[in-house]
């Protein structure tokens, strides 16, 4: 169960209090209609859902209800970071990949 | 009689007697004792059978190990299934019996067919029979099934109440043996907040059975010392009978606490099991050793055991289990079970060595007592049937591979085995890391994590070492959860005992092949024998995970914690590779099982989930309503009168308020007050429709989508003024659409000024329906309701029965209708006074039923019901609410225009009359064109909603038809599961009143 | 190959089984295979199984990193069963469930396909509404599927709670009695043997590390055993296949979670059935050893760690006591995860891919177990022929382009 | 037709007739005392922190500077302000205050901003006694040891399996603001969790003291 810093209430919170909210960043386009079927089913359905570090959105459903950014590994489970929707994330590549060759089976 | 209990010593209490049932006769023990204890001061052999050859098996350890005295223990609803004697605290009258053995175990009538049919039950037998013919596999499998499991559930729900406690520390200690003990006094001392737990009833582990010297004094003595300190210091929060069982990401440990197993079967009024959750700063695993078995021939006799369990018997509980011990062992440790029988009074046959000459301290202390010890030598094989009665031993070469001389026979009741010691590291590996060989210690260690490690699981067994590790393992975990490190605490006064190094023996060579000597246990629980590893391995299963499901090793109640490592060893050879090549299977929770009711916590029965209730709730109780549950709320689903069937309930509700007037509870619709200078735009962009032009005092209805362009949720919402607007969504949607407007603004749009608030809770909402709505509600309110004042689709702020309220003009039923809010805590009151209001036009309270059926009359969707999250507002001719002319493109337009979405032949709505009026299709029945066809059949749609219509006069229904719309006027047919087969024809959705001309009346 | 046999158990007896032969080889790689499965699991070895047994392919290799059947074949609840809504994803599941009917007796290995029946329980006029759909829906394709009242479900599980006593009540329940459950790693090493047999080299221990392609035609894979050459390469990795796809520079729509389980301590006969509920939910049904085997929900994070968080497992817990009151006492003897690959419309993928030769069968979420023979069987057409069998034709990667999607939410809702 | 409407405002909790439960617990002492602050004004008041007007604005309304730090709140002897998000604060006042509260903060401030009235969404239930800490441990997740949970600090978080926003009044003593709805499930939850340590039920007040 992972323990996530909230960016707004600037403390520790458990998992339950948070709802998971898909891959981060990821940009409506500003004219949908422009775009070709192709296109646009990229934007609904196709994510990067890596082995590794992933850029995502939780929400913090049963605290500040405010949405922000997480910066995770997704087999160590380690947090790199959490930042506020609109900062950019700090990556700490080195430090996640050198626990996930532990964490590797 | 208590034939094997000592006069003196052990942590028990003579002065208690306590009796116990087992198998169906009473003996006695002491408080303090084990079951298992008890059982064996009591003498008792032969406690269970073995799961696949019947064969009689006796206690082998003294703890989590224990792989036979796994029993039923209590009565009826307390009964318990499966625990472990040796980690069950005696209480009186304690009734316990075995789990297999039938009639019972000391005369199994399967024994016979294990010994006969056992040579045809390799590993993996059941692949590879009783295949032929296919239909026999179900008879087969019931005899399997007979013949398999151990306990018995409880057949009635459990009395008893479990719940969860979180606790955030600095540094969680988990293990109470003296170097959790030293960990926790040291970090303790920096001001660090410490839990420490352990899985026993006494803190101590190991070191409660040492005879070493402690600053002068003798081990356990100073350990009560260290305790006692323990208890003491404010900071340190001590946990007993509490099992880590599992370790988890971010440092989180779960813990389960036995509060009143020790004290009875059942415990009025207390909880009987808690789950700790602990989140902690830093983790310290200081779980100790398992002492690792010998494999050896007919190493299940009872009488087998651990050389450490009778250290333990004979100095935790005064309980020497045998009257002539033979002892094998590959290293030093074992001989003080040796010693501690000797010390009883009773005569060690012989310590039978398997390494060569070799000399340390504890082997001359043995000498020294006259224990005739046999360097080179090894246990071979067992003799007895109930018991053991003698053993072979021989000489082995010095790496432990071929027997090479011949056996001699030795008289003896008892065999103590040890193959060195196995850290207790299963948490460690719970994240997924590896454990580690070493080959000094001839054992796994933790792999590399967050954890730290001190004491016996980190390779340290000597008592010096444990509390010096101890000691320093606590100072640095506080260290690193943020604490000085003051000056550690002092280092007793030890004496080094000399030692000499273990041999790294697993599985003890016999004359014979392993394929033919008698059998010789690796996994005693799931009668895993190393001749079935040796075979799985030949038949290509050379994974240890293949061995491991191939033959079931390590998959009994034990999870493999006496088998695993002598397992791997055994494939390890067999395979020619060394044992970190062929690696360890993953450790994963359980630590040892978990009550499923202390998992749940305290979240059953009624707290299995949250219900919520509206503010009239006592109201409906009182009427007599039926509940329906709708998310987690509790509607009224319809309100039964005099004995009245649900139909008839219906049929007046729905024609009272189509006659009359009807009340309706809907405060459960979901409420969110927009406020801000872009709230229209914001609607805009979040619905399909356009909100530019919405007057104040206006309402409108609006279909939200998805992105994909499927509806997901639809509601009134009004204009309070340009700047305000509350929205309704449905009950089910509404912390869903909340969190949808949030995304969209916080993530997409923050530019937009516009704040969202939940007003779900503070508005209770009722609706009252019907051609005498408003005379009912202006008996209530002098504000003007009329239509110029108050016209369909627009709201007012008005008095309502003395309460300031906002009336919206909107219509669910198609009548007349208007929804009154007024803030909750006056909910009740306003209600009341409306019903008395009403009563002259005999207004009808109606729940969600008649609600469901006024609707659809009308042809109104309920998004859920209706639709299915691949139904598009197009798909439900719903065009006038789609605006083509937004400057934005709002959710979901663009997936409209691909090629499926804009296909014409998609499932759309249209209304079904049945031919036989008085027949009601049944909901979610699927349409066909041609009934005559074959299976598979084509679908073209099914029923969304179906009922009787009281007004009417004729069932219809609502369904979603392939190319619907077009198909008004043709009869489509409905198979059924019996046969029958309903004709029905198309129509449109909008039964009652299609001109709209009731809700817009005067 | 070693043909099995009561007999044959018999006559090894004698010789103290020392006779047994390897049931697969252990080859060193060739160079080139004609085709290239990646992934050992029961959907891989399948589709290697019936590529050689139907379509004359023979020059295979699956590609495995850990070891045969170690992945979601290993780690799910072992439940079969085709009672799904859409007349798409009936017809794969049926396929693969009359495949299961007779594969013992195909594959010559005991599968323990016991058909016990499943029970989904309906505790909302929803739930129940949804149920009546899906049934009728079963019975018009031909599956057998049944609605049943209260009472019926309380007959035929009498250590149900129905009464009204529970915070969400069961008002009745689906029922397919051909639905049961198999033996999970039976599967895979029964398809493995077979395949094996028929020529199918099985690498384990050899990871894919990369792929390579030549002008948007696949050529074949970088493994840490060396580069393998092939005609066709074929992806059949669950969890990881976002990871593969990434290789070649596509994106899938999937997204890899955590899914748990866990099985209690064994107990005698108590349970006969499979019981599952999506509202409450949690499903269980008991092995033959007679462990109560109990899916847990999915943790809503992407994961490739195989481990869930406890919440989700004390909220099975408790789902389980509310539907078996007397399972309370009971002991959860072990829990694990596995990685399981979602899609938006909680169908699978079975498709080409832009890339010439490079095939992908994906996202079974949590259900998968159940299609393994008909996901096989579908997949090695669609290799074979580099067509789409008729029955894997919905389930490609254009209906996210289309948005003919097929949306079994409603029927998968919860973990299975 | 008369206007003389007798309405008698209700709490979540009436039906549970805490007055009556208190009386009967008058001479009890337990480890967990439990008192509803009922019918009290809730207002969510929503606006930019970052905007000095708006700050000025709540403050020459509630005599009281805006809590800002995340966690924190604020109080005189006419409300308790309590920081939600970084945009949303909960004042709470007595009923009789309210309207003047809100009419002031309409005069006061400008620009983005909303106010809410949510008094009949949710209650208030004070916790207290010796085994207070305790009884939270076994209904949330937060970390409530004293160093972290310090007195004056609000919280919202799980409780059970719903939400609330729990503010430390003092070292044992806790109020709960709970959404109505849910408030007879939190209700029946207490006195389970309690009942270990017992529950002694004090009227319930109309005020904040």
């Amino acid at each position: 169960m992972l323990q996530i810093h909230c960016p707004y209430c600037q403390e520790y919170r458990e998992e339950e209090e948070f709802s998971y909210a898909g891959q981060a960043h990821i940009e409506r386009p500003s004219e949908p209609e422009s775009l070709t079927d192709q296109e646009w089913a990229q934007y609904l359905f196709f994510r990067k859902n890596p082995r590794g570090l992933h850029h995502e959105m939780w929400y913090h459903i049963h605290g500040c209800k405010q949405f922000f950014n997480v910066c995770r590994h997704t087999v160590t489970y380690q947090i790199i970071s959490s930042y506020k929707i609109g900062d950019r994330p700090e990556l700490e590549q080195s430090k996640a990949v050198d626990k996930e060759s532990i964490n590797a089976n | 009689m208590q034939i094997n209990r000592l006069n003196h010593g052990g942590n028990i209490d003579r002065n208690q007697v306590l009796s116990f049932q087992f198998n169906g006769m009473t003996y006695q023990g002491y408080q303090g004792d084990t079951l298992a204890s008890a059982l064996l001061a009591n003498g008792v052999n032969v406690v269970g059978r073995s799961f696949k050859y019947s064969r009689p098996r006796g206690i082998m350890t003294a703890d989590a190990q224990e792989p036979n005295a796994i029993f039923q223990i209590g009565t009826n609803a307390s009964t318990i299934p499966n625990p472990r004697a040796t980690q069950t605290p005696l209480y009186d009258n304690l009734v316990a019996s075995s789990t297999n053995g039938w009639p019972n175990v000391e005369f199994d009538m399967m024994a016979g067919i294990g010994k006969l049919g056992g040579a045809m039950m390799p590993p993996g037998f059941y692949y590879k029979t009783f295949m032929y013919p296919q239909s026999m596999w179900m008879n087969y499998e019931k005899l399997i099934r007979k013949g398999a499991g151990l306990g018995r559930s409880p057949m009635t729900a459990d009395p008893d109440r479990y719940d969860t406690m979180h606790h955030h520390c600095d540094v969680m200690i988990i293990g109470g043996g003296v170097a959790g003990i030293m960990a926790a006094l040291n970090a303790a001392q920096t001001g660090a907040n410490v839990i420490i737990c352990d899985e026993q009833e006494q803190l101590g582990g190991q070191t409660l059975s040492s005879t070493e010297t402690v600053n002068d004094i003798t081990a356990t003595q100073w350990l009560s010392q260290q305790i006692e300190q323990l208890r003491k210091q404010e900071n340190i929060l001590v946990l007993s009978r509490s099992t880590t069982f599992g370790y988890y990401d971010h440092n989180l440990i779960g813990i389960n606490q036995r509060c009143t197993d020790h004290l009875g079967e059942h415990v009025p009024h207390s909880t009987r099991q808690r789950v700790h959750k602990v989140r902690a700063k830093q983790i310290v695993l200081a779980t100790g050793a398992h002492e690792r078995p010998l494999v050896y021939g007919n190493n299940d006799i009872p009488g087998c055991m651990l050389a450490n369990a009778i250290s333990t018997y004979i100095q935790c509980y005064a309980v020497i289990p045998g009257n002539k011990l033979v002892l094998m062992t590959t290293n030093d440790s074992a001989y003080q079970a040796a010693i501690d029988w000797h010390d009883a009074g009773r005569q060690v046959m012989a310590i039978i060595d398997t390494r060569p000459k070799t000399d340390s301290a504890i082997i001359q202390q043995a000498q020294n007592k006259g224990i005739n010890i046999i360097f080179s030598h090894a246990v071979i094989e067992v003799q007895g049937s109930k018991r053991v009665n003698s053993v072979n031993i021989a000489p082995i070469n010095n790496t432990g591979d071929n027997v090479i001389g011949p056996a001699i026979n030795i008289v003896c009741d008892t065999v103590a085995s040890s193959g060195g010691w196995s850290p207790v590291l299963h948490l460690s590996s719970h994240l997924g890391q590896k454990p580690l060989w070493r080959d000094d210690i001839i054992g796994f260690v933790p792999g590399q994590n967050d954890l730290l490690n001190c004491g016996a699981v980190s390779g340290k067994y000597a008592l010096l070492s444990v509390i010096e590790d101890g000691i320093a393992t606590g100072g640095k975990a506080a260290e690193l959860s943020g604490f000085e490190r003051l000056t550690d605490l002092p280092i007793p006064d030890i004496i080094p005992q000399i030692t000499a190094a273990p041999m790294a023996l697993f599985h003890v060579p016999h004359i014979q092949t392993t394929s033919r000597a008698p059998k010789q246990f690796v996994d005693y629980q799931n009668d895993v024998t190393a001749a079935a590893i040796e075979l799985a391995n030949r038949e290509g299963f050379e994974s240890i995970e293949h061995v491991k499901r191939y033959t079931a090793l390590g998959f009994g109640t034990d999870q493999g914690k006496l088998g695993n490592i002598n397992g791997i060893a055994i494939t390890a050879k067999s395979l020619a590779k060394t044992i970190p090549e062929t690696g360890t299977t993953i450790f994963r929770p359980m630590y040892t099982p978990t009550t499923m009711g202390a998992l749940a916590g305290a979240h059953v029965k009624q707290l299995f989930a949250p219900a919520r209730f509206t503010a009239m709730h006592q109201w409906h109780l009182q009427h007599g309503a039926e509940f329906e549950d709708v998310g987690q709320w509790k509607r009224p689903w319809y309100f039964p009168k005099n004995g009245e069937s649900m139909q008839q309930a219906l049929l007046r509700e729905c024609l009272a308020t189509r006659n009359s007037v009807g009340i309706l509870d809907a405060s459960t619709l979901g409420k969110i007050d927009i406020q801000g200078k872009d709230a229209r735009e914001f609607l805009n962009r979040i619905y399909t429709n356009a909100w530019s032009k919405l007057g104040i005092g206006k309402c409108r209805y609006g279909v939200m989508c998805k992105e994909d362009g499927m509806i997901f949720d639809d509601g009134v919402t009004s204009c309070i003024n340009d700047h305000h607007f509350i929205m309704t969504t449905t009950t089910g949607g509404a912390a869903g659409v909340l969190q949808w407007l949030e995304l969209w603004h916080q993530t997409e749009w923050p530019e937009l000024e516009v704040y969202f608030t939940s007003v779900t809770d503070h508005w209770t909402t009722m609706t009252i329906s019907g051609p005498n709505s408003r005379k009912v509600l202006q008996k209530v309110c002098q504000d003007d309701v009329s239509k110029q004042a108050l016209p369909f689709m627009s709201w007012i702020d008005a008095t309502v029965a003395g309460v300031k309220a906002r009336i919206f003009r909107i219509s669910f039923t198609g009548e007349l209708s208007f929804e009154i809010n007024v803030p909750a805590n006056l909910g009740l009151s306003v209600w009341q006074h409306i019903m008395d209001a009403g009563a002259e036009f005999e207004i009808t309270p109606y729940g969600t039923e008649t609600m469901h059926i006024l609707r659809a009359e009308k042809g109104f969707i309920i998004v859920g019901q209706d639709t299915d999250g691949s139904v598009t507002p197009q798909d439900l001719d719903m065009n006038w609410v789609i605006s083509p002319n937004k400057s934005f493109s709002c959710i979901g337009k663009r997936s409209w225009d691909r090629i499926d979405t804009k296909r014409n032949d998609r499932k759309q709505m249209v209304g079904l009359k049945a031919k036989d009026t008085n027949q009601v299709l049944p909901e979610g029945a699927q349409i066909v064109l041609d009934p005559q066809q074959k299976l598979p059949m084509t679908m073209v749609g099914h029923v969304t909603s179906s009922y009787f219509s009281a007004c009417l006069g004729y069932s219809f229904a609502l369904a979603l038809v392939k190319s619907g719309t077009s198909r008004y006027g043709e009869t489509v047919y409905l198979p059924q599961a019996n046969g029958q087969i309903y004709e029905a024809e198309i129509c449109s959705p909008i039964f009652y009143d299609p001109k709209g001309e009731r809700q817009h009346v005067e | 190959m070693q043909q099995y046999s009561g007999f044959g158990l018999f006559k090894h007896s004698l010789s103290h089984h020392e006779n047994w032969q390897r049931v697969w080889r252990n080859p060193i790689p060739k160079s080139h295979y004609d085709v290239v499965i990646v992934g050992g699991g029961g959907h891989g070895l399948a589709t290697a199984y019936y590529l050689a047994k139907n379509h004359g392919i023979t020059n295979i290799a699956v590609v495995e990193k850990g070891y045969l059947g170690g992945g979601n074949t290993a780690r799910n609840t072992t439940i079969v069963r085709s009672n799904y809504l859409w007349d798409e994803a009936a017809q794969l599941y049926e396929h693969a469930l009359k495949l299961w009917e007779g594969l013992a007796q195909e594959l010559n290995y005991n599968l323990m396909f016991s058909q016990r029946g499943v029970l989904n329980l309906g505790h909302t006029l929803q739930d129940m509404r949804d149920i009546e759909r899906r049934v009728n829906a079963n019975r018009l394709n031909g599956i057998d599927s049944e609605v049943l009242n209260t009472e019926q479900v309380q007959q035929l599980v009498p250590i149900l709670d129905c009464s009204k006593n529970t915070r969400y009540p069961i008002l009745g329940a689906s029922w397919q009695p051909r639905g049961g459950t198999a033996r999970h790693d039976a599967v895979a090493w029964g398809y493995a043997r077979a395949a094996n047999a028929l020529g199918v080299d099985l690498l384990q221990q050899t990871e894919v590390i990369g792929m390579r392609t030549q002008d948007g035609v696949i050529s074949g894979v970088e493994t840490n055993r060396g580069f393998i050459s092939a005609n066709k390469v074929a992806c059949v990795t669950a969890g990881n296949s976002s990871v593969l796809a990434n290789m070649v520079g596509l994106q899938l729509p999937l997204e890899s979670h955590p899914l748990q389980a866990m099985v209690s301590e064994p107990l005698k006969p108590i349970l006969d059935t499979v019981v599952m509920s999506n509202h409450v939910h949690g499903y269980i049904s008991q092995s033959d050893k007679g462990d109560l085997v109990i899916g847990a929900g999915i943790d809503s994070y992407l994961g490739y760690g195989q481990r869930g968080s406890l919440n989700v497992l004390e909220h099975t817990a408790a789902a389980i006591i509310e539907m078996f009151p007397i399972f309370s006492r009971v002991r959860i003897n072990r829990t694990w995860g596995g990685i399981v690959d979602t899609c938006p419309d909680a169908c699978p993928i079975i498709s080409k891919t832009p890339i010439k030769g490079l095939y992908f069968n994906c996202g079974w979420g949590t259900g998968g177990f159940k299609a393994t023979p008909g996901s096989g069987h579908v997949f090695a057409h669609t290799i074979a022929h580099d067509n789409p069998h008729p029955l894997a034709k919905p389930f490609s990667l254009d209906r996210f382009i289309s948005g003919q999607l097929i949306d079994e939410h409603g029927a998968a809702g919860v973990a299975h | 037709m008369s206007n003389n409407y007798i309405n008698s405002p209700a709490s979540p909790l009436a039906h549970t007739n805490l007055a009556q439960l208190a009386k009967q617990h008058s001479n009890v002492t337990a480890g967990i005392n439990f008192r509803e602050l009922m019918l009290l004004g809730h207002l969510i008041l929503r606006g930019n922190a970052n905007d000095p007007a708006f700050l000025n604005g709540a403050q020459q309304s509630l005599q009281l500077a805006l809590p800002i730090t995340p966690c924190s709140s604020s109080k005189n002897s006419d409300y308790l302000v309590f920081w939600l998000s970084p945009n949303e604060w909960l004042i709470i006042c007595q009923q009789e205050t309210f309207a003047q509260l809100t009419a002031q903060l309409t005069d006061n401030l400008v620009g983005h901003y909303a106010l809410v009235d949510v008094s009949s969404a949710q209650t208030i239930i004070e916790l207290s006694g010796d085994e207070v800490i305790n009884l939270l441990k076994k209904s949330t997740s937060y970390n409530t040891n004293p160093d972290h949970f310090t007195i004056g600090k609000v919280v919202t978080t799980t409780f059970a399996q719903t939400s609330a926003t729990i503010y430390k009044a003092e070292s044992q003593r806790f109020l709960l603001v709970t959404r109505r709805s849910f408030t007879d499930y939190i209700w029946i939850w207490i006195q389970q969790a309690s009942q270990e340590y017992g529950l002694k039920i004090l009227p319930p007040a109309k005020a904040l003291e």
